[in-house]
């Protein structure tokens, strides 16, 4: 239970960042902290305690693994967070060269 | 056997754009109209399909559906595909002359055929965690699409929609993750059939209101609506007309309503949550279109107000409102996308979108006119157009199920359109035309053509109801009617 | 760019010599073995696209170019990606999308085995490389126009 | 009992990334939180995931370093600060207490159902040859998704192309 809230807190942290800072690369930073927060918390409801790696090995049987499914499904998460932090982050770049400043607080061309 | 190709049609038409596009010249149109009109072709097949068996299941790579993934086609996936196919032939057989306005067309094609193939895969999955992942390649296609002119407000609208797109998108994927958990599964029917052996507790509305922030945003309620004024502007013409056309309406109300209706089977609870946030996007979005200039802009606010009309239905929850919410979401789709296109022409030819500094044009652009023309009454629902009855339809559903005060607001809304919509056409084609103007001409003739058929469609519409066609909208209904029952459609249909 | 000399120093380019075909090498084994082993494509194509990208950060961006340039970069993407849908749409040859092939699927625990699933690494990793070394690459030269101004 | 003072230190580490005024620091600390994210797979036995998590976390830190070597000057904090702040906060508060009350449905930590996944388990080898269960899933019993997966990182790759361009639109003259 205490892991699952940890889990949460950095979630909230990340969603804290979101919506409070002011630089862009904060925001970026903050996406990240919730993308990383979502993919531990998929891999912990998939661990087992005291489970084995889902590697099958030559000469023995493994009893115990843990649940594979959710350690795929965070594979396609991973590399989802990295698609998406490169394209902010090319979004970011063409925005620091039109306005000169990464404070979303001056970059306000558009209404509401 | 044909399901998989409303997927591998868009995506093998990218990637081949994208490898031969740059070098050889008209390929890109060729091959994006190509794949539309035969995606279109298919999605049209597919309703006698559904008329003939009811639903579909295909097991991709064989594995039996609690194992791999499997792909649906029911009355609401074939009504979706339709919808979203037939709006983006048209836009794409648009895009042909619009495009030219910007450089490295190929490139434009190449996203949107990405972000097609994201819309189809979302509507045609059986699997939840599949349909984040298409749910992720429209958005992010959508995300780049949006900042395509690489101008200032462009770059800046485009970071915005980015940034809370993917904060809806993680509060989605936590919802899986929750939901995961709780049923160790991710087939949506598999999902279905477990949690309806569980007790109820608070897992399910914890998720259901992870879910609802997430579409919500992606749809574009109005406690997260702040994007959507700034993304679909921003957006070269085409593309606005997908995002407002279709794309609000496949991430958002299409996920919603399966997720809602066939896996959570969500308490009236939250179905009455559903008709709050409608009606406040419907009132809000209103007020809000009244004050702008920009045509976009405007355009944009009213396709929020309509949203809410839809989520307002479908928080109903009754047949009639059921065929309502559909009914609306379709014609929405045509009319919309015909009065983006619309004011793509009146850029294309003008340069400007400024409402104050249009005037006169019905006499130089009279195609666009009189398009325009058909697009605002039917939106503004003037009665033989389908707008019309679809309102007509929620309204009447609204008072059946004894929201009067509700229905009332409605009604107003439906006027308020009505004012903005006018206001829209007297600034731009009636009254006297700017000096610099007097010799502009008609936009070319594909565009035409498109804005055309979408007149055309508007028109016909009403005939939805009509009982010759209303099968295709009835089946739509009948499986948001069928609500749990879902699952045992789609497991009677592997044994 | 304020050194007239490309690049980091001789220190950095000597180890960046020796290590990086080690790291080139460690991702193509991450890759073959991606079926036995823990990794795969995804993985591997990231260890091949930092190994240019680590060329890039030492030599400058030039010698890394020419090794492969961004069009190159772009179009073998564009391969991978199409290689990957035909790997999946040669199922239909055994009745589903995606199916797996091969009957004999191999012995276990052996390189050859598993069927599709080698080839689908190889497809990915292939895409994966390419694809990061054109993100990269891009946004390195961007920042070179930028001074140009 | 290692793991929670692993969540503890990414906890840590992440407040670190989002309060530091230094964009390079807090790339770095951020840096920090994917590391230990990567041992907690590790500890969480999901050798794969530690080794793709590394990897992708060295990568998004390049990518993230080259955007902030432009140096930015700190930010004002505006009148409504306090208000806006508390009330995130209040809002956050509220998310974690309904959180905590639907962890109480779900199995303890540890003992997953595994429904669908026990299957993967006993006939992966079997049907797909594939000794790493989690490659088998990903190729083969779930492939589908992984084409949707390349495709997200190819649509990354085209709309980043896409945006750097120099010129968007072809200029009118008339205008």
């Amino acid at each position: 239970m205490s892991e699952y809230i940890l889990c949460f807190v950095l979630f909230c942290i990340g969603l804290y960042c979101v919506l409070r800072k002011r630089n862009i690369i904060k925001i970026i930073i903050g996406l990240g902290i919730i993308e990383y927060a979502v993919n531990l918390f998929f891999v912990l409801i998939g661990y087992r305690a005291h489970g084995r790696a889902p590697i099958l090995a030559k000469d023995q049987n493994i009893l115990n693994m843990v649940d594979p499914l959710p350690q795929a499904l965070v594979l396609t998460s991973i590399v989802i967070g990295l698609a998406v932090t490169a394209l902010l982050v090319a979004i970011a770049i063409r925005i620091y060269e039109k306005y000169g400043t990464f404070d979303i607080t001056k970059i306000r061309r558009l209404r509401g | 056997m044909m399901l998989p190709f409303f997927v591998i049609i868009p995506l093998g038409t990218a990637f081949l754009i994208s490898l031969f596009g740059k070098k050889i010249k008209n390929l890109s149109d060729i091959l994006a109209n190509l794949g539309t009109l035969s995606l279109l072709i298919f999605s049209l097949y597919s309703i006698s399909q559904v008329a003939t068996q009811k639903i579909l299941v295909y097991k991709v790579g064989g594995w039996i559906p609690p194992i791999g993934i499997c792909m649906v086609l029911d009355g609401l996936t074939s009504f979706m595909l339709v919808t979203v196919n037939l709006v983006s032939f048209l836009v794409t057989l648009y895009s042909i002359n619009y495009m030219e306005r910007y450089t490295d067309k190929y490139r434009f094609y190449t996203l949107f055929m990405l972000m097609l193939a994201g819309m189809n895969g979302i509507i045609i999955t059986g699997d939840l965690f599949n349909l984040f992942v298409f749910l992720e390649i429209a958005s992010i296609a959508s995300y780049a699409l949006v900042a395509f002119g690489t101008e200032a407000e462009e770059l800046e609208a485009s970071f915005k929609y980015a940034v809370m797109g993917s904060v809806a998108s993680s509060f989605i994927l936590l919802g899986i993750a929750l939901l995961y958990s709780y049923t160790s599964t991710l087939n949506m029917a598999d999902i279905s059939q477990v949690l309806s052996g569980k007790p109820p507790g608070q897992m399910v509305n914890f998720v259901a209101v992870l879910f609802l922030a997430g579409f919500g945003l992606k749809a574009a309620l109005v406690p997260f609506h702040a994007w959507l004024p700034d993304a679909h502007p921003s957006a070269p013409a085409p593309i606005s007309a997908m995002l407002s056309g279709v794309f609000i309406k496949t991430l958002g109300v299409y996920a919603l309503c399966r997720v809602f209706f066939n896996i959570l089977t969500v308490s009236s609870r939250l179905l009455f949550v559903l008709i709050v946030f409608g009606m406040i996007s419907m009132v809000v979005g209103a007020f809000l279109a009244i004050a702008q200039t920009d045509i976009k802009r405007m355009f944009a606010y009213s396709s929020i107000s309509q949203i809410g009309y839809i989520i307002f239905a479908l928080g109903i929850g009754t047949p009639l409102a059921f065929f309502g919410a559909l009914f609306h979401l379709f014609n929405h789709a045509v009319f919309k996308s015909l009065l983006f296109l619309n004011s793509g022409a009146i850029e294309y030819s003008t340069n400007t979108r400024n409402l104050n500094r249009l005037g006169g044009l019905s006499r130089s652009l009279p195609v666009t006119g009189y398009t325009s023309l058909l697009g605002s009454m039917a939106i503004s629902g003037i009665p033989p157009l389908g707008g019309f009855w679809s309102k007509l339809i929620i309204i009447i559903a609204a008072i059946q199920a004894g929201y009067f005060v509700s229905a009332l607001v409605a009604i107003l809304i439906s006027i308020l359109t009505l004012a903005y919509y006018l206001k829209f056409l007297k600034f731009t084609f009636f009254g006297k035309i700017n000096e610099a103007r007097q010799n502009i001409r008609e936009v070319p003739g594909l565009m035409k053509l498109s804005m055309i058929f979408l007149g055309i469609i508007c028109v016909i519409s009403g005939l939805l109801i009509v009982p010759l066609f209303k099968p295709f909208l009835q089946s739509a209904v009948n499986v948001l009617l069928l609500g749990n029952g879902y699952k045992d459609a789609v497991f009677g249909m592997l044994r | 760019m304020k050194n007239p000399e490309k690049g980091m120093t001789l220190i950095v380019k000597t180890i960046t010599r020796l290590t990086v075909g080690l790291i080139l090498l460690y991702g193509i084994y991450i890759v073959l073995h991606g079926h036995l082993s823990p990794g795969g494509g995804f993985a591997g194509g990231v260890i091949i696209a930092l190994s240019f990208i680590h060329l890039m950060l030492a030599f400058g961006k030039e010698v890394a170019l020419k090794k492969l340039s961004q069009v190159q970069a772009s179009i073998l993407e564009s391969l991978g990606a199409l290689m990957f849908l035909s790997i999946a749409l040669l199922g239909f040859l055994g009745g589903y999308f995606f199916f797996n092939l091969f009957l004999h699927k191999g012995k276990p625990f052996t390189l050859f085995s598993a069927g599709i699933i080698p080839l689908c690494n190889i497809a990915i990793s292939l895409k994966v490389g390419a694809g990061l070394f054109a993100i990269f690459a891009v946004l390195v030269l961007f920042k070179g126009l930028d001074e140009e101004k | 009992m290692e793991l929670q003072l692993l969540l503890l230190f990414m906890v840590f580490a992440a407040i670190v990334a989002v309060q530091i005024e230094d964009l390079l620091s807090s790339v770095i600390a951020v840096g920090a939180v994917g590391l230990g994210l990567s041992m907690a797979f590790l500890i969480l036995k999901a050798p794969d995931l530690a080794i793709t998590q590394l990897v992708v976390e060295i990568l998004c830190l390049i990518i993230l370093i080259r955007a902030t070597i432009n140096k930015d000057i700190p930010l004002i904090r505006d009148g409504r600060w306090l208000f806006n702040t508390i009330s995130t906060l209040l809002f956050i508060g509220l998310f974690l207490i309904c959180a905590y009350f639907a962890f109480k449905d779900l199995p303890k930590f540890g003992q997953p159902i595994m429904r669908v996944a026990q299957e993967y388990i006993d006939k992966g080898l079997g049907k797909t040859g594939a000794t790493n269960i989690v490659a088998s899933i990903i190729l083969d019993f779930r492939g589908y998704d992984t084409l949707g997966e390349a495709t997200i990182l190819f649509t990354a790759v085209m709309g980043v192309l896409a945006i750097v361009r120099r010129i968007g639109r072809i200029k009118n003259e008339k205008s």
